[in-house]
Order: C-alpha cells, then structure tokens, then sequence
C-alpha cells in the first residue's frame, strides 16, 4: 500500500494512503475529540468536533478528521487556536440543545465555554447517529433510526413503537457518547438468572475449562440471531474466528473409555415446603457458589435480591439426601461445604448469624472435624433438625420480607422459628438422567440410584462390567473433590495399564456355539445384550465372538438345540448340581 | 376352486413367473406333496387334506421350501397354503430357514368342517386367494376341559395319557416349525434313552416349552400320535398364555420376532412394535 | 390334596444368579439373618441363563420347590438377561400348571446384591407355603436315574 | 430341484403301515406318514419314523463278512454260507440242537419267516426261534 507523507502539528509522519486523519493524529498520540466516532463504524463526520486546519500547499482549510483522508505534503494542527474557536462554537451550538451532558460539559471545560451564549437544552441525545448506525451497520437488526427534521430531529424506532426486531443487544446504549441510551437494570431478572450464564456471547467455560478456548455462545451471539456483526472477527489477532462452524459426529476409535459423566444436582422445587422459586433469596448451593465467585454476578459480594447486605443466613443440609422420599443415600459432600459456605459468609460479612440445619455432621475425613470445631469457635450457629418448612410469613413488623425457617431443635427438644435474610438448600447429588442410556451404550449397569455400578465395591472401585470401561467422579456415587481426583487417577491408570499391554483378558465363563448342532435359527442373536453373536449367512450357523462375549448364558439357555454351551455352566454341570444338592 | 388354482399354477408355470409350484398331489387315491414343474402334471394338483406343506425332513431338520432355497437360490417357488401352512412358513422365516421375500404364497381357505376336525382357530391364510374365510371354533372350548381340572386332576390326567407314550418322536417328527439339528428330547441326560413311557413329563416337557412361542396350533403333532395323546390340549393353553403374558401369537407376520428371541421386556415390545 | 406329615421338610433349588440373588443370598449369611436350611443354590451367572429344563428337572429329582433369583428389572448385569428369565419363567409355570404340577413350586423373585432381609423373608415364606402344597408328588419319578 | 414322494409299506413289521418316502433329486431324504391309508392313518413308531435311515447308513452290510484271524474280511456268499453250516453242524454233534438259537427279522416276509421257522424246527431241531419284532 501507498505510504503517504504529511506533517502534524509540525512533526513530519508517515501514514497508509486514504488514512483518516483522525487515525493518523491518533497513532502519534495526538488526541482529537470526537463525540460521533467509532472504530467498527464507516466515519460519519456529523458532531464536527474533531474539526482540524489543514494546510495544503498555500490553501488552509477546516475539515473533520475523522473522515478527511491523508494526502501527500499536507499539514495539519489539531489545536490550533482557529481550531480551538472553531471547536468552543460547535461546543455552543451543541450545549444549546444538550446543556447537560457530562461529555459536552468537560469537552466545554476543556475548551473554556463557561457560559454558552445560547442557553443550555435538556436533550440528551447529540444526534451524533453512533446508535442509528451500529444498529443497522454492525448489529443488522435496523432497529433505530432518524425521524423529523429540524429541530424536530430524532433518533427512535419505527413509530416509537418498541420493535420486536430488537434483539435487546444493547450495542446502542455502549456506543452512545452522550448516555442518552440507558439499558434498564432489572434486578428481578438478574436474579431469576442466577447461577448467571455466560457474560458475554463469547466467554470461556470456566476457568479451569480443558481446552481453555473461548467459545461463541450462539444463543446470545448478534451474528446468529441477525447475521451481521461479526466484530469479533475483525478484532482477532489470531483470526481464529470463524462463524461457520458446526458441531460434527467424529468417529474415534479407542481401546478404553473413561465415564466421567458427573452427577445433577436435584430439584430444588420439588421440594415445595423449602420454597424454592416461591420466595426470594432462597438459592441452591451451587447458585450460592456463583454468587460467592469473585467472577459472580455480584463480584463476589453476598448480596440478597435486593442488593443488600443479608444479616443472617439459613443453610439447610441433607436436601434431598438421607430422605427416603427422595435419595436414600448420603450426598457426602454438603456438610464440609455447608461449613465452607459458612465460614466464608463469617469471613465477609462481618456479624452475619449463620444458621446450620443439621441431621447429623459427618466430618468424617482429615482435618474435616477440626474445621467443625473452628466453625463452632467463630459463633456459627448449628441446629440439629430438619427444617420443616420455609415461607415469609413475618409475625411483626421486624421480619417483614425476611424467610422464616420453622425446624426442631431435637438437642433441646423445641420447635424453633428463625427469621433470615437468606437461604442456602444443600442439595442431594444425583444420578444424570441420562445415565440410563450410557449404561446401555457401554454395557456397564446402574444400581437403583441410577449411579453406575462398579465391578466390585472393594476390589474393583474403578472397573466396570465391560472390559475397557471405566468409571471415576459423581457418575459412580456422590463423592467430593479429592475422592474424586483419587478414582479419577486410578481410572485413569488402570486403562492406561490396558493400553500399555495391547490386549484384554477375555471372560472365562463365555458361551460357545458348536456349529455342527447350530440350525441358523438367529435367536441366540435376538437376545444377546453384547451384540458378541454373529450370524453368517453363507453358513447358515451363528457364532459367538470371545472378546464381547460377558458369559451371562442367556443365549445358552434360549438357544433351542442346545448348540450354545456356556463354559463351566454345562448341561451336565447344572444336571450334576441339581443331582448333588438333591441327593442329601 | 380345484379348477381355478390348477389354472392359476398353470399360468404362474407357463408364464414363468416362478420355477416351481408346491402343493399336494393326488395319485393312486393318496395324497402327498409334490414340486410341480410342469404346468401338464398340475392336473394331479389337489388341496384340503391335512397333509402340512411345512414340514421338516429328519434328519436333515430342513423343509422342502429351505431345500429349494438352498438348492436354487434367487428361484422364485409358488406356495399353496392352507392357514396352518402359512403360520408355518411365517414361523421358520423368523427362524432363518427360508426366505419369504422370494416365495409366492398362494391361500386357500379350509372349510367349517374341516376347521372343527382340526380345532384350528385360524382355517385361512393373510395371503387369502381361494376360497371363503370361515370363522374357526373357539380355543376356549377346547381346552376348558382341562383348564376346568384341578392341579390334582391334570397330574392324574396326563399321567395316564403319557404312559401311553410309546417315545415314536411322531409328534417332533410332523412339526413344521421344529428346525433343531440337535433336539433336547434326545437328551440322554434328560430323558435316558431305553425308558419307556418316558417319565412323566420330561421328555414332553422338552416339546412343550420350546414350541410355546412358535406353536401354530395346526394339530399335526396330535394327528401324528399313535397312542392319541391330546398333545393339543396343552399347546392352545401355552399359546393363550403367550398371548396373554407376551403379546404374541405366532405365525402372523414373518418381520416380528418370537417374544422368546428378543432382548426386549413383553411390554417394551408391545410399545416399540417389534 | 394328600395331608401334609408334620415333619415334612421341602427341599428347594435355588437358581440364584451371580450378582445379584447370589451376593444377596451371601449378604444374608454375612449379616446373620436366620432363613430355614430348605434352600440349595446353584450359582448361574445370569437368571436369563435358566433353562426351564433346569427347573423340570430339579422337580422330578425330588425337589418341592424351585426359586429363581435375579436382579430386579434395570439392574441386570448383564443388561436384558432377566428380561428373558421374566418372559420365560411364567411360560414355564403355566406349562407346568397345564400339566398338573403346581405352579407355586416354581417362584421368580428379584433380590439384589443389597437385598439379604429380603432374599431371608422369600426362603420363609416360600418353605411356608411349601410346606402348606405338601411333597412333590413328581419326586423321584417313575424311575429315578 | 426335482421332489416327490412315493408311497411304501413299512418293511419293520407285519403290521403293514404305509409311508411315502420322499425323493429329492432321486436322493432319499425323508419319510412322511400317509394320513389316508387305512392301516396306519398318518401314525408311525419310532422304527418307521427312521426308516429311510438304514438304506444309505454307511453302516449297512452289503456283503458277508467272515472273521479271520480276528479281523471281518469279505467273502462270497457260498464261503458264508459254508462257513455258517459248518459251524451249526459242530456245535450240534458237541452241545445238541438246544446250543442253537435263531432270531428273525421283522424286515423279512412271512413266508420267509415260515421258511426259517420250519429250518429251525425240523432242521436245526430246536424251538430256540425269536423275532426281533416281539418288543
């Protein structure tokens, strides 16, 4: 590209032909005010501020900066003093109808306009057209633009009507130099929104997220509700950016497979004496760790709904867990992290009651009992009961728009009422629903709970039925943090073991077809879970594949010849068996 | 009938259109099944004597049909069925022993009387060409007579009909839907060879349980019983359950698999269609 | 139905399968639970490989009852192998009713690995009621081998 | 593929019942009962059931067998014949006629089971005659 020679305010300089001066000025570090300017947007040269005198050759000339483009030899002041004049007038003009924006008034600060000869407006709006043309230039949604003339001039949407061609982007309030545009904060909404989703349309998961790669989020993303926009592209260095990107099925083959499918938490609303989703301020626990989360919504700041500091909490454990209506089992985790919540409630707000609804504490690990003593040194409250019930019910004035915890105090024997400002459920850790279907898929098995069953409780903790699967994490049974990194390494080494040998060990119990008894009949084939029989139609006989085969006999016993044969489960073994135990 | 089935064979021969018609043929004044293919021998073609199409050959434990198949494959063979013959068909199809995609199924429907003679609950084909559908006589009739026992009683009765057993395998022997190479009623360990009558119920026990799900109820096993055991009684009560329990009566579409030859729960069969 | 001798002790086979009927039938033991010694298992890997001859056969051997025992329905180790046991045994039972023996020797029962209480009030119940149906009257058959 | 049946009696037994015998490509492959004759209506026992079986077991003698030197070896039939009368004659000059005994078969005619009857009764001289068919 052609390099163009010119000088600014004296200093000779070198900028890529057709370079907006404004842009040349800028990358010298010389800065020319301009109210109507934007880097993603065509110049519009429409609020006049960044007006500069150009000379060229002997003819000097007012033009604005942020659409002139460079020429050769020419000479530009960005602050001369006819600039200067220039700019206090256009300053005065504007006040005269927007005599009280903030922007307008240090731009006139800076320019010495003390007393506008024109009076001062009340508009807001500059008409600088930032909003109209990111609307319809960037965003593509063409939701706003210009109506009347004159004075009349305005920038609204088609009939003042709210369009339902808005995408709510907000791109227009963030480009308007005036804040003429505001988004209204919806407290209500954040908060419904809780555990917030992603910031931005493009974000990464989260922090410890592998592969630590951002990601369009296409369902916040303007390029995918409008097909515009696509600033992002521009802005990528690395231009890894692209749009056209779909999701795609890839075939892998393994040797191993690890299930580390995680665990849900339960619903919180089906438990409907807690209230969830009735009342404010009563979260789940993992909600209670999003707002916790210096990268939170609040910035880690404990606030309730409405933004205020709460003066004590309720923190409910066993929700779900040890409940025969619900999970029988033990979540494990939800004491320590009850403590944790509570401790770090203590830690923040200085003077919060913390409430504790216990059934029973189990601290049960290394330096877990220790951690409840300390709780109990800094005055966390600890009730041994279920809660019974949670509603807003306020008995007088001072627990009006608190949460009222009714539970008993089995230590003392007493139905207790304690007001509170907000609620933590500690909910059950439960199987994903989806579970069900992996286990068909992997020819692993779910106990009743819906977790996978490992191949033996003790001797076997990270194996499953089927060779080459494993399990480690939530998805064997609700477990913590370092268990789970524990399973996890174990998992992880022992199918490394299996890839480091080459080869699997096949069952000792598999079934065997004897081809000359085999009549084609297909119906050992209709009834194997392994899909490990093979029917070969040249021969008109089925045959079993050692390796898939996992010995349960099902086809021995439906197979009608008795051509299937399971090993150390013969005909003659059981008829001996039966023969054995009958003879006594 | 006679009349329009010999000419509808004859054209199906002359035209080609398949390389064999097989049915029954009448010669001598006996009636026995026979591979026609020559439109000129149809005249010896007959129908409606309760002789099966489907029968198995022992010991090679194949069908004419399969053999066919086997022997010429890709040659399309024309089929006369009477209701039982097609259910049998239908039956050692879901097996893999011949393929009905390249058989042509001609039906003809038997008669009331002759319907009441076999207990056949079902005397017509799906494939229907010849003949009147007639409504067979109920099953619940039939075999209310030992559903009326008590446990006692059954267990005198049929101990007294299987010492009669004189162990022929007629009733295996005539099953068209029996394809097993090896049958479990040899089973020495079982049912020892040289006993006679076999002890009650094992050996009959075999033939029962494995024909629960592809029983057709055609009554060959019983026309075949030297000693008239009423082998029948206890089938149609099998087949009822099967329906009852597992949603499935055997012989009627060559796609659905036996109940007992499927992964599948009785009521996620019935759901998924299978 | 013949009366029944007070000291009539039935005698049950139990096809119990690996994971889940076996272990809970272990799990009673190791617990102490008291079930009546009328119980003879036979250790099978799955229910589903239960051939209904396995059942005639133990009941013209002499046994009064015979239990099958599986995972319950989902929780098959194998994935569908008792789906088949639960197609299957209820075939077997009528055909053994359709010919005079009494079904209600023959019993299909899920009892899982955690199941002991349960695998001990099954053997109570069932020897009760076997004890109610009287001897086998196929035991030993006409001429035992 | 070529298949017929053809309609035989049963050479078992005097009982006469009929069956076909199925032909499939003049192999024969089977047996199948003849529901209309009038003996054996469609019913056989186990032997009729299985009688194609013997005609092309590999088992079956076809030609006499002599033992010598404790091996069957083939021989003609005047050989066997000679053999067979030598050894009658032996055993009845050491042991009397009663150290005889003859078994019939039921494969056999009638007349050819008369035949043998009178052999043995007023040849051999003993009443030792069975038939294999007396179950």
């Amino acid at each position: 590209m052609k390099t163009i020679k010119l000088k600014i305010n004296g200093i000779e300089t070198e900028a890529p032909d057709r370079t907006p001066l404004l842009q040349a000025a800028e990358r010298m570090g010389i800065r020319i005010p301009t109210l109507c300017h934007h880097p993603l947007l065509e110049p519009y040269g429409v609020c006049r501020i960044c007006t500069v005198e150009v000379r060229i050759r002997n003819r000097v000339r007012m033009v604005t900066a942020c659409n002139y483009p460079v020429t050769n030899g020419i000479e530009v002041f960005t602050d001369s003093e006819r600039v200067r004049r220039n700019r206090r007038m256009i300053l005065e003009w504007m006040l005269a109808r927007c005599g009280h924006v903030p922007v307008l008034n240090r731009l006139a600060e800076e320019y010495g306009v003390t007393e506008p000869r024109f009076g001062r407006g009340d508009d807001d709006c500059i008409l600088c057209g930032l909003c109209v043309k990111v609307c319809s230039e960037v965003v593509g949604a063409n939701v706003l633009g210009f109506f009347d003339r004159g004075p009349n001039r305005t920038v609204s949407t088609a009939y003042d009507r709210t369009s339902d061609r808005c995408i709510t982007c907000g791109a227009c309030a963030q480009v308007c130099p005036t804040g003429a545009i505001r988004i209204k904060d919806d407290q209500e909404g954040i908060y419904q929104a809780m555990p917030m989703g992603p910031l931005t349309s493009i974000n990464i998961d989260f922090m410890q997220a592998v592969p630590r790669k951002a990601v369009i989020d296409r369902d916040s993303c303007i390029h995918f509700k409008t097909g515009k926009c696509q600033v992002c592209v521009d802005v990528c260095e690395a231009k890894a950016i692209d749009h056209k990107q779909e999701d795609r099925v890839e075939e892998v083959e393994v040797g191993t497979i690890l299930l580390t499918t995680g665990f849900q938490l339960q619903d919180p609303r089906v438990l409907k004496e807690y209230g969830y989703g009735k009342y404010k301020n009563i979260m789940t626990s993992l909600d209670f760790e999003v707002l916790n989360n210096a990268g939170g919504p609040t910035a880690g700041k404990i606030l309730t709904a409405d933004g205020k500091v709460p003066k004590s909490i309720g923190i409910v454990h066993c929700v779900g867990s040890r409940d025969q209506k619900y999970h029988e089992y033990c979540s494990r985790v939800c004491c320590m992290y009850a403590l944790k919540f509570a401790h770090l409630i203590k830690e923040k707000i200085h003077g919060c009651e913390v409430y504790n609804f216990y059934i029973d504490m189990r601290c049960f690990g290394k330096g877990y009992e220790e951690f409840y003593n300390r709780l109990l040194r800094e005055g966390v409250n600890f009730v041994r009961g279920k809660v019974a019930e949670i509603n807003d019910a306020a008995l007088d004035p001072s627990e009006e728009g608190k949460l009222i915890m009714r539970a008993e105090d089995t230590m003392i024997g007493v139905v207790r009422r304690i007001p509170v400002d907000m609620v933590v459920l500690c909910l059950a850790m439960e199987a994903k629903p989806e579970a069900k279907h992996l286990s068909h898929l992997f020819s692993c098995s779910t106990g009743k709970d819906g977790f996978f069953t490992e191949k033996h409780p003790k001797l076997a903790p990270v194996s499953t039925p089927a060779d080459g699967i494993f399990i480690a994490g939530a998805c064997q049974g609700p477990k913590d943090i370092p268990d789970t990194v524990a399973q996890a390494g174990a998992a992880a080494s022992a199918a490394l073991s299996l890839i480091q040998r080459g080869e699997v060990e096949t069952e000792a119990v598999t079934a065997t077809i004897q081809e000359e008894m085999c009549s084609g009949c297909q119906i050992c084939v209709g009834v194997c879970p392994y899909t490990a029989i093979t029917y070969d139609k040249g021969k008109n006989k089925s045959s079993i594949n050692d390796a898939l085969c996992k010995g349960c006999g099902t086809c021995v016993a439906a197979c009608p010849a008795g051509a299937a044969y399971q090993k150390h489960f013969r005909d003659q073994q059981i008829f001996a068996e039966i023969d054995g135990i009958l003879a006594i | 009938m006679l009349t329009e089935i010999r000419k509808h064979c004859a054209d199906l021969l002359t035209r080609k259109q398949v390389a064999a018609v097989y049915g029954l043929r009448e010669r001598d004044g006996h009636t026995a099944p026979y591979l026609f293919t020559r439109a000129e021998d149809l005249d010896g073609l007959t129908v409606g004597t309760k002789v099966p199409v489907t029968f198995t050959l022992r010991p090679a434990k194949k069908n004419i049909i399969s053999a066919f198949q086997e022997k010429c494959p890709g040659q399309k063979i024309a089929v006369l069925v009477r209701g039982c013959d097609e259910r049998g068909l239908y039956e050692v199809a879901k097996r893999g022993q011949i393929q009905v995609a390249d058989l042509a199924i001609i039906g003809y429907a038997c008669d009331a009387d002759q319907a009441r003679a076999c207990h056949c609950p079902r005397p017509h084909p799906q494939n229907l060409k010849f003949g009147e559908k007639v409504q067979g006589p109920s099953n619940e009739a039939f075999i209310a007579k030992i559903v009326n026992m008590s446990v006692a009683e059954r267990e005198a009765f049929w101990r007294a009909q299987f010492s009669k057993c004189i162990k022929c395998y007629g009733c295996r022997n005539s099953c068209p839907v029996c394809i097993c190479k090896e049958c479990w009623m040899e089973n020495d360990a079982f049912s020892p060879t040289g006993w006679l009558p076999p002890d009650f119920p094992m050996f009959h026990f075999v033939h029962f349980y494995h024909l629960s799900d592809s029983c057709i109820e055609c009554g060959a096993c019983v026309d075949a019983c030297p000693m008239d055991i009423p082998l029948n009684l206890i089938r149609k009560v099998l087949s009822k359950k099967v329906q009852e329990e597992l949603f499935y009566t055997a012989g009627q579409d060559p796609e659905e698999k036996p109940p007992l030859a499927s992964r599948e729960e009785a009521k996620e069969r019935l759901e998924k269609g299978i | 139905m013949s009366s029944t001798p007070d000291n009539f002790e039935p005698r049950i086979v139990a096809f119990l399968c690996n994971w889940c009927s076996y272990t809970g039938a272990d799990l009673a033991g190791i617990s102490r639970m008291n079930y009546p010694a009328n119980v003879r298992a036979i250790r099978l890997m799955c229910s589903g490989s239960v051939k209904p001859f396995f059942i005639m056969s133990a009941l013209h051997k002499g046994a009064d009852g015979v239990l099958i025992g599986g995972c319950h329905i989902g929780d098959c180790h194998y994935q569908t192998g008792n789906h088949l046991t639960k197609k299957r045994i209820p075939i077997t039972r009528e055909l053994l009713g359709a010919l005079g023996i009494d079904p209600r020797r023959v019993r299909l029962e899920w009892i899982s690995a955690a199941e002991g209480q349960e695998f001990a009030e099954v053997i109570h119940e069932f020897v009760k009621e076997l004890k109610a149906l009287g001897p086998n009257p196929l035991a030993g058959g006409d001429h035992a081998h | 593929m070529n298949y017929e049946n053809v309609l035989t009696t049963c050479p078992y037994c005097g009982a006469g019942c009929n069956f076909y015998l199925q032909i499939m490509d003049g192999e024969l492959v089977g047996v199948l009962p003849c529901k209309d004759h009038p003996v054996s209506q469609g019913k056989l026992c186990i032997k009729g059931w299985t009688a194609n079986e013997f005609v092309t077991s590999p088992e079956r003698l076809t030609k006499p067998l002599i033992k010598r030197d404790g091996k069957f070896v083939e021989a003609s039939w005047d050989e066997a014949l000679d053999a067979v009368a030598a050894k009658f004659k032996a055993t009845r000059e050491n042991h009397g006629p009663d150290a005889l005994a003859v078994l019939a078969s039921a494969k056999i005619t009638n007349e050819e089971n008369y035949a043998l009857m009178k052999f043995t009764r007023a040849v051999l001289g003993t009443n030792n005659i069975d038939h294999c068919a007396r179950l």
